[in-house]
């Protein structure tokens, strides 16, 4: 009843979706749309999960004194209050968008914007002519910021040679590496399945809470 | 209901294939591919169960690592950190991050190191309590566990990449791996995580994001070897023997490329393998 | 109170408040982190709760009648007893089991599908060089994910290690494109900042 | 001295890359772009061999952060469909994306004297995920739930009353301006015979370019640079250009820095070999 009814409903249900999708008498009675609905349900009155696990978390936190238990109290504040003036009042309220553009939109545009600085430290360390791979990927890397920008066209003219460097940047986009993305995804097409069929199979049953 | 029912029957396309299935590009032809790789994997698992030797995987990048780390870890006091954003409980990616999960938390416990989880999606955190929560029994310390550590930050990507950046830096992880499918978060994280000396391993499939992961980690797991380095932690033969299964599944693709390339070569009106295919 | 000019000021407080971190981390950046993880996490349910509990309850169940939906809220209520005393705790496994068995079923029915695309696109036309470049780039790559071949022979070496050159350059330039992108997002910052907040400069 | 190069602190870094992206956008160089070939040339045609009157989808799949990036796109390629008389019926699968977007589209079509209703509709956010979508294909006012944007009913929007379907009957293209997922995915796998061009932020573009090679996209926008020669290509300079000088600085500026970090190892690992003689 603990272990081996869910881990047997687990491979029940993948072979119901399985055939839900398969079969054209069962999407003509529109099974696939009913049952999606039924995990939305499903998915959906586990809403409180996440704020159960930070309140229980910065709880203990705020209990033992940890460090930064101030800022668990601001937190606990934060979320509780804007929670419910968006339940009460609808995430189109007035008020509530006012501080959804004024703190979450700028506060994720800026930190996905310090990417780009992060991108020049990393690419400072890491592109050093350790190993003819590394020497590889830099080449390509710096080949292909140069052939992006303007200047790469002053360098070697598209209208020139083999289309210039950005000729060579396409051909390389083009041939060897879209070959390569398609490899990784036939590659990962089958890890994938292998994943799924070890806990089809019954033999990965670790989200159960049992050891294998 | 019925309303839902008149839609679906309005928009049912065309004759079914072979009387019963979807009548869509690839439905037979992927009916078989999965069909195929089930039986393909069963037999595996057997041949495994009953003893038979198969043939030696070999090794990737950084799992060898990984205990070594652990105990640097523990030396020089400080935790280990295992993230991953963007997974929900019914992806895949969640199915391998659990391999990788239960193989930590298993040596954290035994060394007696503390181990952070973060997690995006508030199903798989909980999801993610068990794994670990099993892992520290299974070690024989399930009073070790503390529950606090198996942490939800709600899976927005940047609100997710602010708190695990500052939790990076407050917390000093001496160990960070990065599991899962990533996204423009990866340079930033795997960046932080270097600036303060972090030993790192990412997995990851989104080939978008692994130049990123080369150029900040230690150890980089390319495409299919996120789910491999998962069921190879578990270094039990049952599980490994999926590993094999796959790896014949990618050799019948280079015979069926192969098969593909005669054809074309033979006749490239006629196009059988490509219609096979999509049958 | 709540103007369009004091939500620029916030923000742009906010924007310098993160960028605060590339040089350590701080109390600004602290608050602003613990402010948008509670934010974020209130969106969420406030997102869940508009979009998908409310007119689930009102629409499907109470309105047309659908009241096979209550089965599935009673399992996924099960999620909670996670967090409860140890004893109930096996009953979350319940609709884990059943999330999970979706997933999979899913992907076995659909992933096939766009894959078999992908592969006959790799031979579905040869008349070109670059057609058999490619071939061969693919078959190499796939060889260099089958980790049950001996990388011992001579041969295998050499496969293998073209293989990972070949990857390398993929990422080479994956790495170089991205580049662009992530200074575009910045310029985007640069100029909210220079732009709507100080008006120093007008594009 | 040298071997210091490969040592520089981060915050140095940091400097000159704020440096050299605030120095272009105050004065402005202007260098000129030119187009490529295999990836805008296709899109821009495809648009431009349009007739009057048709309908394109444009899928707004993106969210403030790739505002820079996307919304050129966005906005040049209003302008060349305005020119051609191509309707438009805007959508979203993002729902941050469509609200953020509203305004800077509408104060665009404004611009280019379109009438809303008649030459172009926003349907807005449509939630449900790619089953909607799916729905839309054979209903399109059910899916989409009949109403537009700002709640008005698709009965009072004379455009409307010509589309019944997402088919390929109805729409002679599906533009998916995408930096994520759900994006150009939804389209690839359950619309294939609608044709699909897509602008995709800058480091998608790698991943996205073998769907061009088997056509399922015609066309492709790479990040601002793809921005840029739209601009060009339809002959109205806009900020995608403008910002491009600040791109091509920064870009010199790493390649400088991966220069200079290189000789810094190389000199350091000569001495220390040196020293272990």
């Amino acid at each position: 009843m603990k272990q081996q009814v869910p881990a047997i409903l687990t491979t029940v249900m993948a072979i119901i979706m399985f055939l839900v999708i398969m079969l054209q008498p069962l999407q003509e009675m529109g099974a696939e749309a009913s049952i999606n609905r039924w995990f939305q349900m499903m998915g959906t009155v586990a809403l409180f999960m996440g704020i159960w696990n930070l309140t229980r978390m910065h709880m203990s936190t705020i209990k033992k004194k940890r460090t930064n238990w101030l800022f668990s109290i601001w937190l606990l504040i934060v979320m509780y209050g804007y929670m419910i003036l968006g339940m009460t009042q609808g995430n189109q309220n007035t008020i509530y968008r006012w501080f959804y553009d004024a703190l979450i939109v700028p506060i994720s545009s800026t930190m996905f914007a310090t990417v780009a600085f992060y991108i020049v430290s990393g690419a400072y360390r890491a592109f050093r002519v350790r190993n003819s791979e590394a020497a590889i990927m830099m080449i390509c890397a710096v080949w292909v910021m140069l052939a992006n920008v303007p200047i790469g066209d002053f360098i070697w003219s598209s209208q020139g040679w083999l289309g210039g460097m950005q000729g060579v940047a396409n051909w390389l986009a083009n041939v060897p590496n879209s070959a390569v993305s398609r490899a990784i995804s036939v590659g990962t097409f089958f890890g994938a399945m292998a994943t799924q069929l070890r806990i089809f199979l019954g033999i990965e049953r670790r989200h159960l809470g049992m050891s294998n | 209901m019925l309303q839902t029912l008149i839609l679906a029957a309005e928009s049912a396309p065309k004759e079914p294939k072979l009387g019963i299935f979807v009548n869509v590009d690839g439905a037979i032809s992927g009916l078989i591919v999965s069909i195929f790789l089930m039986i393909l994997t069963y037999v595996m698992i057997n041949l495994a169960r009953s003893g038979r030797p198969l043939p030696e995987i070999r090794k990737l990048p950084g799992l060898d690592s990984i205990d070594e780390s652990i105990g640097r870890a523990t030396e020089m006091g400080r935790p280990v950190l295992l993230a991953n954003r963007s997974d929900g409980v019914s992806s895949v990616h969640s199915f391998a991050l659990w391999g990788y999960l239960s193989y930590v938390a298993n040596i954290c416990a035994m060394y007696d190191t503390r181990l952070i989880n973060v997690a995006g999606s508030y199903l798989s955190v909980a999801v993610n309590e068990e794994v670990i929560r099993q892992a520290y029994l299974q070690a024989g310390r399930p009073d070790a566990f503390n529950p606090d550590d198996v942490r939800y930050i709600p899976g927005d990507q940047w609100p997710w990449t602010a708190a695990v950046a500052g939790l990076v830096r407050r917390e000093q992880p001496a160990t960070t791996m990065w599991i899962g499918y990533w996204y423009a978060e990866s340079m930033l994280l795997a960046e932080v995580a270097a600036q303060i000396g972090s030993i790192q391993i990412a997995a990851t499939t989104n080939t978008a994001q692994i130049p990123f992961f080369i150029a900040a980690c230690d150890y980089v797991l390319i495409g299919e070897e996120e789910y491999a380095a998962s069921a190879y932690l578990s270094k039990e033969p049952v599980l490994t023997a999926t590993i094999v299964a796959a790896d014949i599944g990618k050799l019948v693709v280079l015979g069926v490329v192969l098969l593909g390339v005669i054809g074309q070569l033979i006749n490239p009106e006629a196009n059988f393998m490509v219609k096979a295919l999509k049958f | 109170m709540l103007t369009p000019e004091l939500q620029v000021w916030v923000a742009a407080i906010a924007t310098l408040g993160i960028f605060s971190f590339l040089l350590k981390e701080n109390p600004v950046y602290r608050f602003f982190e613990y402010t948008v993880v509670g934010m974020a996490a209130a969106h969420s349910v406030v997102m869940e709760w508009d979009n998908y509990t409310k007119p689930f309850f009102r629409d499907y169940v109470i309105k047309e009648g659908q009241y096979y939906l209550l089965t599935a809220a009673v399992i996924g209520l099960l999620y909670y007893t996670r967090y409860m005393k140890p004893e109930v705790q096996w009953l979350s496994r319940y609709p884990i089991a059943l999330s999970v068995g979706s997933g999979i079923g899913y992907s076995l029915a659909y992933d096939p599908r766009p894959f078999l695309v992908q592969l006959r696109g790799t031979f579905s036309n040869l008349t070109h060089i670059n057609n058999w470049i490619y071939l061969a780039v693919f078959c190499l790559v796939v060889l260099y994910f089958i980790f049950t071949l001996g990388k011992e022979k001579p041969a295998m070496q050499v496969a293998s290690k073209s293989a990972r050159y070949a990857m390398m350059i993929y990422f080479g330039i994956a790495f170089g494109n991205t580049v662009q992108g992530r200074f575009s997002l910045l310029l985007g910052r640069l100029t909210f900042l220079l732009q709507d907040w100080l008006h120093v400069i007008t594009l | 001295m040298w071997e210091k190069l490969a040592n520089i602190d981060n915050r140095i870094l940091y400097l000159f890359v704020v440096l050299c992206l605030i120095i272009p956008i105050i004065k402005p160089i202007g260098m000129p772009v030119s187009i490529n070939e295999d990836l805008t040339l296709p899109f821009y045609e495809f648009i431009d061999s349009l007739s009057e009157g048709d309908i394109v989808l444009f899928d707004i799949a993106y969210s403030a952060s790739n505002d820079t990036e996307l919304t050129p796109m966005v906005k040049a390629v209003m302008e060349h469909c305005a020119k051609k008389g191509v309707k438009i019926v805007v959508a979203g699968q993002w729902e941050s994306g469509i609200y953020f977007t509203e305004s800077i589209i509408e104060k665009k079509a404004e611009e280019l004297g379109l009438i809303y209703g008649e030459d172009w509709v926003n349907i807005g956010f449509k939630a449900g995920e790619t089953a909607t979508w799916r729905l839309m294909r054979t209903k399109f006012w059910e899916g989409a739930m009949g109403r537009d944007i700002n709640d008005v009913s698709f009965e009072d929007l004379p455009l409307m009353h010509r589309i019944q379907g997402l088919d390929p009957e109805t729409f002679a293209a599906i533009i998916c301006f995408t930096s994520g997922s759900p994006g150009d995915g939804t389209w690839i796998t359950y619309f294939p015979d609608i044709p699909l061009l897509t602008g995709q932020v800058s480091v998608q573009v790698a991943s996205r370019i073998r769907y061009l090679q088997t056509g399922q996209m015609k066309g492709l926008l790479a990040g601002m640079r793809g921005a840029a020669e739209y601009e060009q290509l339809i002959g109205h300079l806009d900020v995608a250009t403008k910002l491009m000088d600040a791109q091509t600085l920064s870009h010199l500026l790493v390649i400088l820095f991966i220069i200079l970090g290189n000789i810094g190892y190389l000199v350091g690992k000569r001495q220390n070999a040196h020293a272990g003689y």
